[in-house]
């Protein structure tokens, strides 16, 4: 199947200046994916971990410090804004925060024919509406609601406007970073449901972000897991469940409680002390040699590799669980 | 204590602009000669004078046993190199004296000579002048190169001694204990204080905080005068207001015009509303005070005259024309202004008053001539007719901002100036005024009065009209 | 700390290279020919020749403008109305102001906290309406109407305080009220309007949750945290009163460095002018350093740098 | 049977707000026994919050108005407790610990400053001791390095470390009972895994009755002993955790058991249509009926009560007969 | 439209609550009927001069009694709102406008920009702001339009940090940058996205500052830079009056409670304002 998205090596660093002193932050290091075209690829990982940064650079919100990415077998990496317009309405993002992801100032209306306007798909008024509409009837909300303002809306009506702002312009690819994290579970319900309806009606691609292993796990056909910046493990969905290798993946796996409470009261079994700081000190050993139960004498020192233990099942560990 | 509305420049005299300080430098320095509050010339530091024949040679005979306050001696040779330091350095007045001394000679140690360039009959009044007074010679030695230097350390004659000068803050003087004239002073120490608002001044004589304020805003006179602690005087000065009308321009080249808008004024009522009664209208360009003064007739207030003068002149329905005036700088001129641009509303004219801080102003009047006419104040320090008529009407002078221009009053000005005898020269000056009047390139307002709050029981102080007031014999009732 | 403070003195230069340029232009564009209005109205056109010779005044603007800046290096720009060097005339009067904020601010600071903290402490209470409804009173309040009635009430009538001028401790008092009414005013509203946002907070619901006694919920944990953007302000307004206090100056005949400076605009006495505000602000700026080193000594998030979040 | 320390009894409370009166609680039954861990869970806005925090009387007045109810502390109604007698209970009897570990901390004072004002109240010791107690029970939460955090600021804390701070706060008091309102909702998977190990610790180690608000039916499952359900200002279903998450006999919790993605390929998930009603105009009669599939004629007229459908196990609604033969 | 107006609505809901702040709002919109209907109200000519009654105290005939050139000080107090208000409405309208523009570029665009533009807001704060105005009215001359644009002046830094700041919390937001990934040119972003986002504080601060340009204007007044006579303005009239506000005290104190009455109105109004349009809004 054709890859519809590509990245290689990515890498961000971020420069913060604090009092005058600047220090730098790898929130990205050295990420190569690539996506299908129709699949849903889930990106995992704590917070921090540089989700979300990976996700804007590929809609090209973030500039990223090094690599490469291709969208449709174009290098997009280095276009300049005037040059990604075209590109613009292929791919879309959807943010996590249904409260500030909207223009308190605009109504639906006007958020959601925007896009309509600036990539010059439809400029006439009475057109646009139409289009509107019937977006508007796709994540479900109706005429009543065209003209109002998103405060006056919950958080499960506003999160269906991000995704109508996103669809709108007809994308093929969506980045959908944590779209329900802010949201109560009966309402998470209803909008995953919708996301996976609106993709096999609009033939889409997602990259599906999230901390959620239960939301990934519906959602996703593979998961990658990033850890620190680092993709530590990816693998299809099925597997990644049934059989996680790296330490990180099944630490997180225990970390999340099931809602069944013969499944949850056996596995809550975390040692609440850590073992020093959360980020690893030594610049050459693995990442999560700190917090690692499984850690050996090479961890300290030597940075692993993502290798693909089993086909199409890559890990990034010195003593992977087989 | 003593307020004055604002910080002194200097103590040195010569180097003085202003009359604030010159009020100040009175108490200390003391001239050859002087003005009384009548405007007499009496001597001070001379006892007698004598004029050559054909008035270019004054030499004057001095007081002996005089020192100045840091022990040097008064003499013929302080004098000498009082009058050589300002002549060969550029102070401030300098240009009182450059004009027409030629040279000094000293005759002997109590005699001195001014030897002039030409017959300058008014001189004796330009010694009465505030830059003539005399500097300890010592200070000019060790100060001298610096005039600013030496203008921080004033040592003179006078009653008092200089203490202290802190900028913005206060001038101390003391008693000078070996003052010559035998009783005096009979204050132990002078403190002058400014105090830029008038309120405030006034509100510190009330309250007993000073015992003198310059500047009294005529609408508080009669609220003072109940107040027993507060005596309030006020005395005619030298200074004329009027309008100057821009002759250069429409209408005002047609004196029709310039004569209606004289006319349409009421100058009684401006004396007696806005003035409360501190000023008198003009009956000749120069105040009755100046020397050489005669009165010219004036303007009586006739609005139907004015109207009628309009309409002959081609204007029957009136113009509109800019007033210029300053704000705060003679007493009431703007209120004045405010008063004449609805007086002059009564025959048609349209005033527009444009007021101006006073340097903004004084560039307005002096650098362009876009203006109708600007309110203007002058007063001739120097007390006598020429200073007051020429600088402001003669052809071409400084201040001449009306372009007045007649040849008639240039000239007789000019014979007046070198004209010994006093009663001919008299009569040059008087018809010199009496054409000016007819000519009307002003609206001739008021004299002014200068107004002071003092402490009631301070007696004895000296007001003279060219805006100074010493307290040199002052002295507090007990 | 000390790179930040060195950043910030090394920020002065442009800023104050800005301020001598502006303020330079602005000089020379009013209307009005210094030596005219020193020389006085007897001057001869001679006279004002020598005093513009005397001050460069008919060269070329850049060479004056180089000019002032070389002689306010080496300290020795000269009025052009008295001849004597500025910054001797103009130090003293910097301290008889600094002496007048900093009586006002000891009436003010502690007056206006006291108000505001109780205004919000008991909230919508008389009190809180009578402390509000004096404070507009206090910013709407014209300085020269308050300071006029001041000294009809203290000095004339009751004769219990000087009327103006400097003398002694005394007469520093009714400048300073003047001042600190509105000071006090603006002090207590923003202390209320802080202190109201500070006890809605979620860690003082957090104090109240442990039992903490009211009043030191609200004069340790609440006040402490009010304190930072109070100094700040009150910083801002020690800023702005050093140079600002012209009309009570004026009014109280007090020899402070605004007025100075008012009487150099209005003598058109450049080198006064030029030298004031560049001296104004260079301290303006120095003060605003001052308020942000106190505010990181007040604020630990600035002082211990910010973590991880 | 245990000791009922807390009992929570028809409590009502009102909110006057410009648009009107948010009805935020309607009739609200609660009992926390020594030595367990009930979970309080619900949506947003159904009152979780409103009803921890009315148990210290933290809500503020204005706008709260509690119309009805007692809420009795060893049978002591702290609604009409005065103010000084409150403060003793605050902290000292029962703790509270918030959702938002990042502002809960005053963050103009070290956290020993803060800890040590709240023992040496509580404890009525001095500050040196309160030190040492501090330092104990920082460690007693995994926090080794006590004596570097007491002398840091919040903002130096990372949030995991700021609750467990929140939480040693509540601890060095040695209070009944705790509440603890969406103790982990900011926090990360990860770290939410160690703070509710420590409160299950605390519950085993020292027979802390804690109230755990939360609305992660995860969360209840891991660590609670017995679970409430609040909907709209009530409490519909109340009982052990395992009947309730097994076998819940109302449809709300229910519908929220199955809306959970698990970890199960399902076509579609179930999800309850509509959403939270307004509570300045509620629904008549039960106030889920909107919203529930089930709902009949009698549902929105007459509000359900809560009764023992088995033992311990409480419900809320007109037909769980029905529902669950 | 029909929920903008529900807005404007909820607003004036929310305003209610605020008792002083209606109070500030009618205060207001009696002084603007006041300032429009002047010719209607006013019982004279506000110039008319009768000098032979000057400072005559309160009577039938002139309730505000008259002032030193016998003009009638009501007549005056009501047009005098015209001018004052004119003044301080177009003053504010100014710096908000200039400041605001220049601070949300500031804002938006960071970096060199930024710099530039702070340096030079920097510059202007640095100078004394009565000082400044002084200097700039000296040098255009003392015409109306000029006291307007000193008084304007000296606060566009202010307006220019408020919305610098707001511009930059707004920055942060995730619907700038979804209007990012939506294809929006940079302008766009920052006048139809942030800077209407940003407008709470900016409009809470430009009802404040209105109150503080009308006292400016007095000031100026006091220093007697005000407006141009006869016009009735409340600030230079009552710097006028102070001199004898011993024996006439109506000649000053009724402008006085002018500018007091639409202080207060102002302040009133900012504050609810303030708290209406955004409880958490910091007092800066
Ligand atoms: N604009 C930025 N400037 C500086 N640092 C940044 C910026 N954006 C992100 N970071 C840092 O980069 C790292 C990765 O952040 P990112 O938001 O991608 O994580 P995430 O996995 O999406 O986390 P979350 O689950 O909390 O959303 C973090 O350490 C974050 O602090
Ligand atoms: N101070 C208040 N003024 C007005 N309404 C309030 C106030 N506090 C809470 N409410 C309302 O009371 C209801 C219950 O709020 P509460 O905070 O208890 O919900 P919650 O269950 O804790 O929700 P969450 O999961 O979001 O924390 C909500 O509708 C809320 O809007
Ligand atoms: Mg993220
Ligand atoms: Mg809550």
């Amino acid at each position: 199947m054709k890859h519809l998205v590509r990245v290689e090596n990515l890498k961000k660093i971020f420069k913060i200046r604090n009092q005058g002193r600047t220090s730098t932050i790898v929130a990205v290091d050295d990420v190569s994916f690539f996506i299908k075209k129709g699949e849903t690829l889930g990106l995992i990982g704590e917070s921090g971990s540089g989700k979300t940064t990976v996700g804007r650079m590929i809609v090209r919100l973030l500039e990223p410090s090094e690599g490469r990415i291709e969208f449709d077998s174009r290098d997009i990496t280095h276009l300049k804004e005037r040059e990604l317009k075209p590109f613009r309405n292929r791919f879309q993002i959807v943010f996590q925060d249904p409260y500030s992801s909207l223009n308190p100032r605009m109504t639906v209306f006007q958020i959601l024919s925007r896009p309509l306007s600036v990539f010059g798909v439809e400029n006439d008024r009475r057109k646009q509406k139409e289009r509107v509409l019937k977006a508007l009837y796709d994540v479900g909300l109706h005429d009543e609601h065209l003209n109002r303002y998103p405060h006056e809306f919950s958080g499960g009506q506003r999160q269906r406007i991000s995704i109508a702002r996103a669809l709108i312009s007809e994308p093929e690819f969506v980045v959908l970073d944590e779209p329900t994290s802010a949201l109560d579970v009966s309402v998470q319900a209803q909008i995953l449901n919708l996301l996976k309806y609106l993709k096999s009606e609009h033939n889409l691609t997602y990259l599906f972000i999230s901390h959620d292993l239960g939301v990934i796990h519906y959602m996703c056909d593979r998961v990658m897991v990033m850890y620190l910046g680092e993709i530590v493990e990816s693998a299809s969905t099925e597997e990644l469940f049934e059989s996680p290798i790296h330490p990180y993946t099944r630490f997180l796996m225990r970390a999340i409680p099931d809602p069944d409470p013969e499944v949850s009261t056996k596995e809550l079994e975390i040692s609440y002390t850590e073992r020093g700081s959360q980020v690893s000190h030594s610049d050459s050993g693995c990442k999560f040699f700190p917090r690692c139960d499984r850690a050996i004498k090479r961890c300290e020192g030597e940075h692993p590799e993502l290798v693909e233990i089993l086909p199409e099942h890559y890990v990034r560990c010195h003593n992977p669980h087989l | 204590k003593f307020v004055l509305g604002v910080d002194i420049t200097t103590l040195l005299p010569a180097d003085t602009p202003d009359n604030p300080t010159m009020m100040v430098e009175a108490h200390i320095f003391e001239g050859l000669v002087q003005y009384d509050s009548e405007m007499n010339i009496v001597p001070v530091l001379a006892e007698r004078w004598e004029i050559s024949e054909g008035g270019k040679v004054y030499t004057f005979y001095l007081r002996k046993g005089i020192t100045f306050h840091d022990g040097t001696p008064f003499n013929a040779y302080a004098v000498k190199k009082n009058f050589e330091y300002i002549l060969n350095n550029n102070l401030r007045m300098g240009n009182l004296y450059k004009p027409n001394i030629e040279s000094m000679e000293v005759v002997d140690d109590y005699t001195v000579k001014f030897i002039l360039k030409f017959p300058f009959a008014p001189f004796l009044n330009y010694l009465c002048h505030p830059a003539g007074r005399i500097v300890s010679p010592k200070a000019i030695d060790m100060y001298g190169s610096d005039p600013a230097e030496l203008g921080k350390h004033a040592v003179g004659t006078g009653p008092f001694k200089f203490v202290e000068w802190i900028p913005g803050e206060r001038v101390v003087l003391v008693k000078n204990e070996n003052y010559w004239k035998p009783g005096y002073p009979k204050l132990d120490k002078i403190t002058f204080v400014p105090v830029p608002e008038a309120v405030t001044r006034v509100l510190q004589v009330q309250s007993g905080d000073a015992d003198l304020a310059v500047n009294v805003p005529a609408v508080l006179l009669p609220k003072l005068e109940k107040d027993p602690r507060v005596d309030v005087v006020s005395m005619p000065t030298l200074r004329v207001i009027f309008l100057g009308l821009n002759l250069k321009r429409k209408p005002f080249d047609d004196v029709r015009v310039r004569r209606a808008l004289n006319y349409a004024i009421d100058k009684e009522t401006l004396c007696k509303t806005i003035m409360r009664g501190l000023a008198v209208p003009l009956d000749s360009p120069i105040s009755s005070y100046t020397w050489g003064h005669a009165s010219a007739g004036g303007y009586p207030y006739d609005p139907e005259k004015a109207k009628e003068l309009l309409a002959e002149a081609g204007y029957p329905d009136g113009f509109e024309m800019e007033l210029i005036t300053p704000k705060g700088r003679y007493p009431q001129d703007y209120e004045t202004a405010v008063a004449i641009q609805s007086m002059l509303k009564k025959v048609g004219i349209k005033v527009n008053v444009v007021t101006m801080d006073w340097p903004s102003y004084v560039a307005r009047v002096l650098k362009t001539d876009d203006y109708d006419a600007h309110l203007l104040g002058w007063s001739p320090s120097t007390g006598e007719a020429f200073w007051a008529i020429q600088p402001v009407l003669g052809t071409g002078s400084v201040y001449n901002r009306c372009f007045y221009s007649n040849p008639t009053v240039d000239q007789l000005l000019e014979e007046a100036k070198r004209e010994t005898d006093t009663s001919r020269q008299l009569k040059l000056l008087a018809d010199a005024q009496k054409l000016i009047m007819e000519d009307a390139p002003w609206v001739f307002l008021y004299n002014v009065y200068q107004v002071y709050a003092k402490n009631s029981k301070l007696k004895g102080e000296l007001a003279i009209p060219t805006e100074m007031i010493v307290l040199n014999e002052a002295y507090l009732e007990e | 700390m000390g790179r930040l403070a060195l950043t910030r003195v090394l920020l002065l230069i442009p800023v104050l290279l800005g301020v001598s340029i502006f303020i330079f232009l602005l000089m020379r564009m009013i209307p009005g020919d210094p030596a005219i209005i020193i020389a006085g109205e007897n001057a001869t056109p001679e006279m004002l020749k020598e005093i513009r010779d005397e001050f460069d005044l008919d060269e070329p603007l850049i060479i004056q403008y180089i000019t002032f800046m070389r002689n306010l290096f080496s300290g020795k720009v000269v009025s052009i109305k008295t001849r004597r060097p500025v910054f001797e005339e103009l130090f003293p009067r910097f301290l008889n102001t600094l002496q007048l904020t900093l009586f006002s601010m000891a009436i003010a600071v502690p007056l206006g906290m006291i108000l505001g903290v109780l205004a919000a402490a008991y909230r919508n209470s008389f009190l809180d309406n009578f402390v509000m409804v004096l404070s507009l009173l206090g910013v709407s309040m014209p300085v020269f109407w308050l300071g006029i009635i001041l000294i009809l009430i203290f000095a004339v009538q009751l004769g219990l305080l000087p009327s103006g001028g400097k003398e002694g401790f005394e007469s520093l008092v009714l400048p300073s009220i003047t001042i600190a009414f509105a000071l006090t005013s603006m002090i207590a509203r923003m202390t209320r309007a802080m202190m109201i946002e500070t006890l809605s907070t979620e860690f003082i619901r957090t104090a109240k949750a442990y039992g903490l006694p009211r009043r030191k919920v609200i004069y340790k944990y609440a006040l402490k945290n009010v304190m930072i953007p109070i100094v700040t302000v009150i910083g801002l307004q020690f800023g702005y009163l050093l140079g600002g206090a012209v009309l009570t100056e004026s009014v109280f005949g007090w020899p402070g460095i605004g007025r100075y400076i008012v009487d150099g605009i209005f003598a058109r006495d450049y080198s006064v002018v030029q030298t004031g505000i560049m001296f104004l602000s260079a301290v303006f700026v120095l003060v605003n350093l001052g308020i942000d080193i106190l505010y990181m000594f007040l604020d630990p998030k600035i002082r211990r740098g910010v973590g991880k979040s | 049977m245990r000791e009922k320390i807390l009992e929570i009894n028809h409590l009502q409370i009102r909110f006057d707000t410009e648009d009107g009166v948010v009805k935020a609680l309607e009739d609200v039954n609660l009992e926390l026994y020594s030595g367990e861990i009930l979970g309080l869970v619900g949506e947003t806005g159904c009152g979780k919050s409103v009803t921890s925090q009315s148990v210290l009387r933290l809500l503020p007045t204005p706008p709260t108005r509690i119309t009805n109810g007692s809420i009795l502390f060893h049978g002591k109604n702290l609604l009409e407790m005065p103010e000084e007698k409150m403060n003793d209970i605050r902290g000292g009897k029962i703790a509270m610990i918030f959702q938002e570990p990042m502002t809960s901390l005053n963050p103009v004072f070290t956290i020993g400053e803060q800890l040590e004002d709240v023992i040496a109240l509580h404890r009525k010791v001095d500050r040196k001791e309160a030190n040492v107690i501090a330092v104990k029970s920082l460690v007693d939460v995994g926090l080794d390095d006590a004596e570097v955090i007491l002398s840091k600021y919040p903002h130096e804390l990372s949030g995991g470390q700021r609750q467990r701070v929140m939480i040693a706060m509540a601890l060095s008091c040695q209070p009944e009972v705790l509440i603890a309102d969406e103790p982990t909702t900011a926090l990360d998977v990860s770290i939410q895994a160690q703070i509710l190990s420590i409160i299950k610790h605390l519950k085993q180690d020292h027979g802390m009755a804690v109230l755990l608000v939360t609305h992660n039916l995860g969360v209840v499952a891991q660590v609670c002993d017995r679970v409430a359900v609040m909907y709209a200002g009530y409490v519909v279903e109340k009982g052990d955790k395992f009947d309730v998450l097994k076998t819940p006999l109302h449809p709300y919790p229910r519908g929220l058991l199955e809306s959970i993605p698990r970890s199960r390929k399902v076509r579609e998930l179930r999800s309850i249509p509509g959403s939270v009603p307004n509570l300045i105009n509620p629904p008549e009669g039960c106030r889920f009926h909107p919203r529930c599939p089930f709902s009949t004629g009698v549902c929105d007229r007459e509000v359900p009560v809560l009764e023992e459908a088995a033992p311990g196990h409480f419900v809320a609604c007109h037909h769980w007969r029905r529902l669950n033969p | 439209m029909k929920s903008r107006l529900d807005s404007v609505r909820k607003i004036y809901g929310r305003l209610k609550k605020n008792r002083l702040a209606v109070v500030g709002l009618w205060i207001i919109i009696i002084l603007v009927i006041t300032a429009v209907f002047a010719p209607l109200i006013a019982p004279y000519d506000p110039n008319e001069q009768d000098l032979l009654s000057s400072l005559e105290g309160p009577s039938l005939a002139h309730p505000m009694g008259v002032d030193f050139f016998g003009r009638d000080v009501f007549s005056r107090v009501i047009w005098g709102a015209r001018v004052s208000l004119t003044i301080s409405l177009v003053a504010v309208a100014i710096s908000a406008v200039v400041g605001t523009i220049l601070g949300s570029l500031a804002g938006f665009y960071g970096s060199v920009l930024d710099e530039v533009i702070m340096r030079i807001m920097d510059v202007f704060l640095a100078i004394p702001s009565i000082l400044l105005a002084i200097a700039i009215v000296a040098v255009l001359g003392p015409r109306t339009s000029n006291l307007i644009l000193a008084v304007s002046v000296s606060t566009i830094p202010e307006f220019s940090r408020i919305a610098r700041s707001a511009v930059l919390v707004e920055k942060n937001k995730e619907y700038i940058e979804a209007a990012r990934a939506i294809g929006e040119s940079r302008l766009s972003i920052l006048f139809r996205y942030a800077l209407p986002n940003s407008m709470v504080p900016i409009i809470v601060q430009a009802s404040l500052r209105m109150a503080t340009a009308i006292l400016s204007v007095s000031g100026l007044g006091f220093l007697g830079l005000g407006v141009q006579p006869p016009t009735p303005e409340w600030g230079t009239d009552l710097s006028l009056a102070r001199t004898y506000l011993e024996i006439a005290p109506h000649a000053g104190i009724f402008p006085g409670i002018a500018i007091f009455l639409s202080v207060i109105g102002f302040n009133f109004l900012g504050d609810g304002l303030n708290e209406a349009l955004n409880p958490k809004l910091k007092d800066r």
